[in-house]
C-alpha cells in the first residue's frame, strides 16, 4: 500500500497523458524518469516551504514573544518587520566563518551536516494530505524516530569539536537529554502504533476520524496523557522551551553552538526550528487527526479535498508551535538534575503506563473509542472506525 | 532487471542529498563574500574574555554513560515492540488478541522490572553539582 | 533503474566508511566513520527489500551504539593518547603502529585466501532466480515475532535486562573507601 | 548489478576490515568498533540470502536479533572498558594483564 505523490498525481489523466506524450518523444519508457522529476521538484518545494517555515518561525518567535511581553516586535525591515528573517539570512552568509584553531576541523564541519541530514530526512514522510505527502514508507513512524536520533549525534559532535569546555559540556548535556527524552517519545508512539495497528502515517491518520472527538487524543484516557507526555518529550529533544539548557544563555554562553559563527550556526538554528515544526507535525498526525478534515468536506473534488486536507494540517501545526513558542516565555529553564528526574522518573513510567493501558484497551474494547462505546454502541453498532 | 519499484525510497535519497548540497552549497556560496583575516586572539575558544587554557578533554561524570546505556537497552526494545505492536489490531480481529496481549505484558514488565532496579539503586538520579567521581 | 543507483551509493558508503574507520589515527574521527559505513548497510537494507531491518538499524545503530560510543571515548579521556606505562616502556601507541598494521593485513589476508575459495563455491552453482517484487515486511515480522519466534521475543527481553543490570552495576561510581 | 554475489562481496569487505580494526589497534573502543561491523558483515549475508534464494522472512528475523544482541553486548563492553579506564587510567589493551584489578 505504498504510494506516494507520484501514485497519486498519476491517478489523473492529465499526467497519464503528460507522460505519454514525453515518452513517445524521447522513446523509452519516460515512467521512472518523470517519476524522478516529480519527486525532485517536490523535494524542492518541500525543502524551501521548510526553510522558510524556519526563518518565520525566528519572525514569530521574536513577534509573540514581544506580543506576550507587550512590546512591539521586529518592525523595521519589511511591512510589519516580516523580512526580518531575510535580513538575519544576509547577515549571516556574510559574518566571517571562524573555526576555532585547537578544534577538530573535520568533526566542527560534519555536526552541522548530520544534524541538517537528520531534520531534513523526516520530511519525506510527514503527511501534509492524504495525497501530497512525499512518500508514505510502510515504516513510516519508526523510521522518522530514526532519522531524528541523527540530530542528538550531531549536536554532541558540534560540542565535542569546538573544543571549547562551554561548548563540550553543552554538547554532552544537550546529547544526553535528546537521547533520555527519545524514550518517553517512542512509547507514546508505541501506544499509537497498537491503537491503530499499521505503522505507516497514513493508517496512523486514517486511523481516527476528522470530527474533533473521533481524534487519537480522546480516544481513551491513555491516550490523552500520551498527547502530553508526547508534546513534553518534543519539546526537550528539540532543546526548546523549559529545555534549552544546552544553549542556556545564562549559564553555557549559548551551549553547544557557542563557537560556531555565521553560516554554520545558522544551519544549528534552521535545523532546530524545522524540527520544531516537523514534531509539530508529527503531534498533530498522530494525536490531533492529522489531515482529517471534519465530516469529510470536499469528498468529491480531488483538488479541493487536497487543500482543504493541506490546510488542516498546517492549521494544527502552526496552533502548536505557537504553543512552543508561547510556553517558552513562560516556564522558567529547568535544571539539569530536575530535567533527568523528570524524564526517567516521571515521564517514561506514565508513558510505559500508557503503553499497557492502550494494550488492555485494544483488547477489551477492540479499540473501539471511548465516543465511540458510550455513545454509539446502543443505537447503531459502529464497525471500529470505518 | 529487477521488477523491484523502490521508487518509495527515492524522496529520502534525494531529501538527504539536497540538504548535504544545501550545507555545502551556503558554505561555498559564503566563502566568497565572507571577509577572512584571522587574527590569533579571533581563532581562541571563548573563554568569557580569559584565555583558554588546558584542553576541554577533561574528566566526566559517568551519569551521561547510565543515561546513554538506559537508552539504548529502551531503543532496543521499542525495535522489537513496534512490529507486534503493528500486529495487534490485526491478530485481534482474528481472535487471537488475548495472546499478543500476555506477550506484550511479560515483555513489558520484565523491562520495567529492569528500570525499577535502576531506579531503586539509585542510578536514575543525577548528582546535583557537579562533583569529580569520588575514588 | 534507481534501485541500481541507490544500491551504489550505499555500497560507496559502505566500503568508504570501513575502510575510513581502518585508516584514521583519531578514534572519534573512527566513531564518525563507523557511522557512515553503518548508515550504508541501512541503504544496502533497503535495496534488498528489507526496509523493517533497515530502520531497525537506523534506529539502534545509528541513534544508540554510535553515540554509546562517542560518550565511552569521552569519558576516557577524549583522542589523547597515552605514550609511557607505569614501568617506563614506551608502549605501542594507541591506534596502532605500522608494526601491528602488518600483522593485521596479514591476518587478513590469510582469512581472504580461505574465503574466497568458500565463496567462489557458492557463487559458481548459485543459479539466479526470479526476483520478487517489493513487499511490506512489517507486518510479516510481526506475525512471525508474535507467533513462531515468540520465545526469542521473550528471552531478548531477559537478554537486554540482564544487559542493563550488568552495564549499571559496572558502570556505577562506586564510594571506595 | 545487484546480484548475489555483489552483497556477498560488500560483507566479505566489511567483513574483513572489522578484523583488520580489531588487530592493529590498541585501544580497547577501536576493537568495539571492529566488533561492531563483523556483526553488520553476518547480519547483511542473512538479508541477502533472503532476497536472492529463498524468500522465508527468517532471514529478516535473525539481522533483527543480531542488532538486539549487538546493542546489549556494546552497552556492557563498553561499560567495562569506561571502569578499566577509572581503576587503570588508560584504555591501552597492553595494560589489561591481570584478571584481578
Amino acid at each position: 500500500m505504498n504510494d506516494s505523490i507520484v501514485s497519486f498525481l498519476s491517478e489523473f489523466a492529465i499526467y497519464k497523458a503528460f507522460v505519454a506524450s514525453v515518452s513517445a518523444k524521447i522513446g523509452f519508457d519516460a515512467t521512472s524518469l518523470l517519476t524522478f522529476v516529480v519527486f525532485f521538484i517536490a523535494v524542492l518545494l518541500v525543502v524551501n516551504v521548510m526553510a522558510l517555515i524556519g526563518g518565520l518561525g525566528t519572525y514569530a518567535e521574536r513577534k509573540i514573544s514581544a506580543d506576550l511581553q507587550a512590546r512591539q516586535g521586529p518592525n523595521r525591515v519589511g511591512p510589519y518587520g516580516i523580512l526580518q528573517f531575510l535580513a538575519d539570512g544576509v547577515k549571516m552568509i556574510t559574518k566571517e566563518d571562524i573555526i576555532p584553531r585547537m578544534s577538530d576541523k573535520f568533526l566542527f564541519i560534519v555536526a552541522p551536516l548530520l544534524c541538517m541530514v537528520g531534520v531534513f530526512a523526516t520530511l519525506a514522510v510527514l503527511p501534509f494530505a492524504s495525497g501530497l505527502m512525499l512518500t508514505d514508507l510502510n515504516i513510516g513512524v519508526f523510521y522518522m524516530l530514526g532519522v531524528s536520533s541523527l540530530v542528538g549525534v550531531g549536536i554532541f559532535l558540534g560540542g565535542y569539536a569546538s573544543n571549547s569546555k562551554w561548548s563540550m559540556l553543552g554538547g554532552m548535556r544537550g546529547a544526553a537529554q535528546i537521547i533520555s527524552y527519545e524514550i518517553p517519545v517512542t512509547l507514546s508512539i508505541l501506544a499509537i502504533v497498537v491503537l491503530s495497528g499499521g505503522l505507516s502515517m497514513k493508517t496512523l491518520v486514517e486511523g481516527q476520524l476528522g470530527v474533533p472527538w473521533g481524534w487519537n487524543i480522546f480516544h481513551n484516557p491513555f491516550t490523552f496523557i500520551g498527547f502530553f507526555v508526547f508534546f513534553i518529550g518534543a519539546l526537550a529533544e528539540s532543546n526548546r522551551a523549559p529545555f534549552d539548557l544546552p544553549e542556556a544563555e545564562s549559564e553555557l554562553v549559548s551551549g553547544y553552538h557557542t563557537e560556531y559563527t555565521g553560516m554554520r550556526f545558522a544551519f544549528f538554528a534552521l535545523a532546530e526550528y524545522v524540527e520544531v515544526f516537523v514534531l509539530c507535525g508529527l503531534a498533530a498526525a498522530l494525536f490531533l487527526g492529522g489531515y482529517l478534515v471534519p465530516f469529510n468536506l470536499g469528498k468529491g473534488l480531488p483538488l479541493l479535498e487536497q487543500f482543504l486536507q493541506l490546510g488542516s494540517f498546517v492549521t494544527k501545526t502552526l496552533l502548536l508551535y505557537y504553543v512552543v513558542i508561547w510556553v517558552r516565555w513562560t516556564l522558567p529553564r529547568l535544571r539539569v538534575d530536575q530535567l533527568m528526574t523528570l524524564c526517567w522518573k516521571y515521564l517514561t513510567p506514565i508513558a510505559l503506563f500508557n503503553l499497557i493501558g492502550c494494550s488492555f484497551w485494544m483488547y477489551f474494547f477492540e479499540g473501539k473509542s471511548l465516543w465511540v462505546l458510550l455513545f454509539k454502541s446502543g443505537a447503531k453498532v459502529a464497525a471500529g472506525h470505518h | 532487471m529487477s521488477s523491484y519499484n523502490l521508487d518509495v525510497y527515492m524522496p529520502v535519497a534525494i531529501l538527504m542529498i539536497v540538504a548535504a548540497l544545501l550545507v555545502v552549497g551556503a558554505l561555498l556560496v559564503g566563502h566568497f563574500i565572507r571577509p577572512h583575516n584571522p587574527t590569533k586572539l579571533k581563532y581562541d575558544a571563548y573563554e568569557c574574555g580569559e584565555a583558554p587554557e588546558g584542553s576541554a578533554w577533561s574528566h566526566f561524570n559517568i551519569r551521561f554513560y547510565v543515561v546513554g546505556l538506559i537508552f539504548i537497552i529502551f531503543d532496543v526494545e521499542s525495535a522489537l515492540m513496534f512490529p507486534v505492536a503493528a500486529v495487534f489490531k490485526k491478530m485481534n480481529e482474528i481472535g487471537r488478541g488475548g495472546l499478543v496481549l500476555v506477550e506484550i505484558l511479560i515483555f513489558l514488565s520484565v523491562l520495567i522490572s529492569g528500570i525499577a532496579y535502576c531506579w531503586r539503586k539509585g542510578d536514575l538520579d543525577w548528582v546535583k553539582s557537579y562533583q569529580a567521581p569520588k575514588e | 533503474m534507481f534501485t541500481n543507483i541507490l544500491f551504489l551509493m550505499s555500497a560507496v558508503l559502505t566500503v568508504g566508511g570501513a575502510f575510513a574507520v581502518i585508516l584514521t589515527k583519531n578514534i572519534m574521527h573512527a566513531c564518525v566513520y563507523l557511522l557512515s559505513s553503518l548508515l550504508g548497510v541501512a541503504g544496502l537494507y533497503v535495496t534488498l527489500g528489507a526496509d523493517f531491518v533497515a530502520a531497525t538499524q537506523l534506529v539502534v545503530y545509528v541513534g544508540g551504539i554510535v553515540i554509546l560510543m562517542v560518550f565511552a571515548v569521552l569519558l576516557t579521556g577524549g583522542s589523547d593518547a597515552q605514550k609511557e606505562n607505569k614501568f617506563g616502556l614506551s608502549k605501542i601507541p594507541l591506534m596502532g603502529n605500522n608494526k601491528t598494521y602488518t600483522i593485521a593485513w596479514i591476518t587478513a589476508f590469510v582469512v581472504f585466501m580461505t574465503l574466497i575459495k568458500i565463496i567462489s563455491n557458492i557463487i559458481k552453482y548459485y543459479k539466479e532466480t526470479e526476483v520478487s517484487a517489493y513487499t511490506a515486511t512489517v507486518e510479516k515480522i510481526g506475525m512471525l515475532l508474535v507467533t513462531d519466534h515468540v520465545l526469542a521475543f521473550e528471552i531478548s527481553s531477559v537478554l537486554l535486562l540482564g544487559a542493563l543490570v550488568g552495564a549499571a552495576v559496572i558502570a556505577r561510581p562506586r564510594k571506595r573507601e | 548489478m545487484m546480484t548475489l554475489s555483489s552483497y556477498l562481496m560488500i560483507s566479505f569487505i566489511l567483513f574483513l576490515a572489522g578484523i583488520v580494526v580489531m588487530i592493529a589497534r590498541k585501544n580497547m573502543i577501536a576493537m568495539l568498533l571492529g566488533i561492531e561491523l563483523i556483526l553488520n558483515a553476518a547480519a547483511l549475508n542473512f538479508v541477502a540470502y533472503t532476497k536472492f534464494v529463498n524468500q522465508n522472512m527468517d532471514g529478516h528475523i535473525f539481522p533483527l536479533f543480531i542488532i538486539v544482541v549487538a546493542a546489549a553486548e556494546a552497552a556492557v563492553g563498553l561499560a567495562i572498558v569506561i571502569r578499566f579506564y577509572q581503576i587503570k587510567e588508560t584504555i591501552h589493551i597492553d595494560d589489561a594483564t591481570q584478571l584481578q584489578s
